[in-house]
């Protein structure tokens, strides 16, 4: 299925989790934090929420800045 | 000064400064500066995974969580809602209430939209973030901030990165006088050492920087620089400096002199 | 920066911050702040002994000379012969060259008269002391200082006592560009822990005060606050400011924020 | 320079200084200072007429309205609400749609509330004021007013009343910068004539002042002080002044002196 | 203002500046920038006639004697005996005892060799002249230039031709309070309308300039802005300005707002 | 009737104009501008806007400000 | 015979006054000023005073000066 | 002898050394320092240097200065 990752057309599988999904493009979910639709997905959630079709996943982490 | 620390909402830290990760050549001298800093709070911004590189390098193997505390921020956001948004994934990220806010409202200049910024400061207050937002040097503003919850008011010396040092002593003084119950942080525009001193001599509760530090020449001996400095700012205005007079008044005593 | 150190007519000095001992309340509370500031050269006066008083208790008795070095000063001299008569007895009574020399051409600013003082450094160069003129910011008489044989200028920051901070920044880098073979020392006028840090930020080798330290509400705590002010000052000036810029630039990574 | 004029919307004002009635010993005073200062824009407030007092001698009859126009202010008003009933008696009494705009937010520091500004402006423009708001030095805020349809901006040099002189250059700069097509008149704060001078010299389209020559020894000759350093600050600026040089350079010709 | 004069040697200028006729692209613009000042007094430079050009155009030839009075300068003298040499050439050339008086001691800066320039001043009193001696912010040196005769101070603002402005407003001030029975003239430094303007506010008599007018893009403009600063800034001076406050004081009535 | 005249209570003929009003309490209606219940009354509506029981009146004019 | 004149060798005719110096190079009196072995020659005496071999002359004139 | 010591008249034995001198007053030679007559006495020729009649006699030490 097409999500919108990080503002880009990105193909998952269906049904995927949000861990699920974070495997498929390689990150540990250690250190990022997710949300999906506008709504932040609690890391104990990632193995509960699905992603469906469409949806706007957004994937960050912390990077130096001031 | 042990015990002269900087409390925000209810926890101390043992420095006064507060400082940035951003601009710097490596991680490895990012490190060392902070280091260098002393300092115990230490900003980050939150960005969204570059899938292309994946799994880089993170800015965390690089910060000893037990010696610092992570204070995210919400810089780029130009929107209340982008940052709130990334105030919430920076708490997933970070698991801590503690936030940087900020909500900009013009690019070239990254003046603060304040009126973006009160609503954001509302709406995360109410989800039991420890908010520190960044702001101008505008008393009305700072009690609305203060009004609204915040952890404390953290106006500017100069704008962002300019380097200017404080440029409006007076406001920063008013707000200083009026902002009593929460701590009144200087952020952004510190260009050198004797910058943050004057901030705290002024009577700022601390200092945040990030390019001053990160953009000289040797940042590892700014750092220390600016540790030392704001420590001295600090000592200065508890020790109660002399009054400045027109005329001189001689140190040595003035009879007894071979004549 | 251990080897970062104030040398003086080929004698290193671990500080670079010179201490004077006058108008303190009590002379244990001078010793006190002096070790505070972490002075290694220390000012004194010399004066007739009151013989109504007859042997009363020495300033010597609360200076630990195994830490630090006597300058005795020639204040309160308003004449050539008046400063080299103090000097010669100063160098008997401490057994040291060493001189701060000052020739007061005025009492209500306590400027130097730089004829007389150039007069006594000649005199007194010839004899064989080291000799530590204290000037105002005259490149001209600062040159002719240096050709004398002074072993450093001590150009004003400001008058005496008056804690104006550094009053002509123009003037005091014009003499650091010139006066390279000797340090230049800023004497008299600083009155805080950033009029210190600015000093050395400009480029001075050193910072000496009196008033600004023993007048404080509590000195100890403005020695501590000078020391670190005159450290950070010197730190940022070797570690390269940032450029002053009138726009902001961010510290955080434009790209990648949430949309 | 005849035209070198201050426009707002659309009219042309031969000075670009604007004074203020108000705190004058005498009426006939305040005629003299005000043709003194040339002003052909003077601001008056607005008040409950006093009914024990009844008709009293008005200020309108110490105002020659062929010669000045005026401009009624919504000085002392807290909310946008209380600045627009203000705003509608102003033209009701004075038969102008001309409006300077105040919505304090702070007392002791009589700082706009910026948000209330922004809300009456919006307000007023839509029933055809011509709105002057009085604002602090914040470029985000001016950029609103702008865009909401003010017909100038007018951020403050320092603190009503304070005569500290403008205190903050960089950030008038970037609003002057950013507000090209609307005049940017400095409105409060300015105490002396070379504060003017210098407001004007930083590219300010105008500059408003009540207390620093209502308040001055000798008011008349503030006003004429005033008049003369707004016009010599506008003449600098269009001049084109020589840049700051570190060194010095010879006005008279190097070669050709005497050997 | 009529009878606000600058007396020298109790002969009376109408105007306040002094302005220098060096370094301008044309006689022609000299001539206007000179008009457009006011000046009554007007600094040439004395050099040997080049002798391949022979009999050139003459400056007096744009000099209006009867407008303005010349005043020659020993500008490029390095020695006591160049500048005496020269003030006698310039009587001769001028056939009048006026003279300003440089004796340089520092190339780069230009800075006064103040002991040359006493020993100058004496002989050239004692010969007659009226000495305008140009010298830095030193009240010693400036209280024996009035002893040693001279007819006023001229103490530096700032390097010439520098355009720095006012430099150092505390030495300037303890001179001014020091030196009352001649004029006291700020020569060289000032860039723009403001310095000018600051300068006549400090309480100077007079102010000499000439980098800052003819160095101007327009230096026609940049003089009508000088003429007016100096005489806004005096003015200033005269009219008593308002004290500096921390706080806002309303310019309105407090009471009488509507609720 | 009772008014509310610039804040303070006061007592006004019943059915008065505002330029009745004004004459009562002896302003020449020249240079004065008058707000009736939070709205501004043009000075030509003078004679005809009558004010009511209980009217918050407020009666301005200018006065030196900056 | 040779004199210094602003600093240059300069021949001039045997026994010149000032003023004939000034003529031998296109000088009109009325503007300059002149010193001679260092002292300054008052122009009434420019007819009177004669140059010897060797003198060190200087012309100056006034020049644009700050 | 009458002396002028410090400044003030007085009264010292005749013929006495600086050492003496200085035991008359009651100080110690350790931490003063000695002109006679505008000349320092170095501390070793305390025991050897005459005061005379009407010397000038400076007896110094170091107090607090900056």
């Amino acid at each position: 299925m097409r999500v919108l990752l990080n503002g880009k057309e990105h193909e998952a599988p269906a049904g995927a989790t949000v861990l699920a999904l974070l495997e498929t493009i390689g990150l540990p979910p250690g250190r990022v934090a997710v949300e999906v639709g506008g709504c932040v997905i609690r890391r104990d959630d990632f193995t509960r929420v699905e992603i469906k079709e469409g949806d706007r996943v957004e994937v960050v982490q912390f990077v130096g800045g001031g | 000064m042990k015990s002269d620390t900087l409390t925000i909402a209810g926890r101390s830290y043992p420095s006064r400064l507060i400082v940035g990760t951003g601009k710097y050549a490596s991680l490895p001298l990012m490190k060392q500066a902070i280091e260098a800093s002393g300092a115990s709070l230490v900003t980050v911004a939150v960005r969204r995974v570059d899938l292309k590189k994946g799994d880089g390098e993170s800015i965390l193997d690089y910060l000893d969580t037990r010696a610092v505390t992570l204070l995210p921020n919400t810089a780029g956001c130009y929107t209340a809602d982008e940052a709130v948004r990334t105030a919430r994934l920076a708490r997933e990220a970070g698991l801590s209430d503690l936030i940087k806010l900020e909500v900009i409202g013009d690019e070239k200049t990254l003046f603060p939209d304040n009126e973006g910024l009160l609503q954001a400061t509302r709406i995360l207050v109410k989800e039991g973030f420890t908010v520190l937002p960044y702001t101008n040097d505008d008393i009305v503003v700072a009690k609305r901030l203060r009004d609204a919850g915040a952890a404390a008011v953290m106006p500017l010396a100069a704008p962002i990165g300019s380097g200017l040092g404080l440029q409006n002593a007076a406001t920063l003084r008013l707000i200083l006088e009026e902002i009593r119950d929460i701590p009144v942080i200087v952020d952004a525009g510190v260009g050198t050492a004797s910058d943050a001193a004057i901030v705290m001599e002024t009577g700022a509760d601390g200092v945040l920087m990030n390019t001053g530090i990160a953009g000289a020449k040797d940042p590892v001996a700014m750092a220390r620089a600016m540790r030392l400095a704001v420590e001295a700012g600090r000592l200065a205005a508890l020790a109660g400096r002399i009054p400045k007079k027109p005329y001189a008044t001689a140190s040595s005593p003035g009879d007894g002199t071979l004549r």
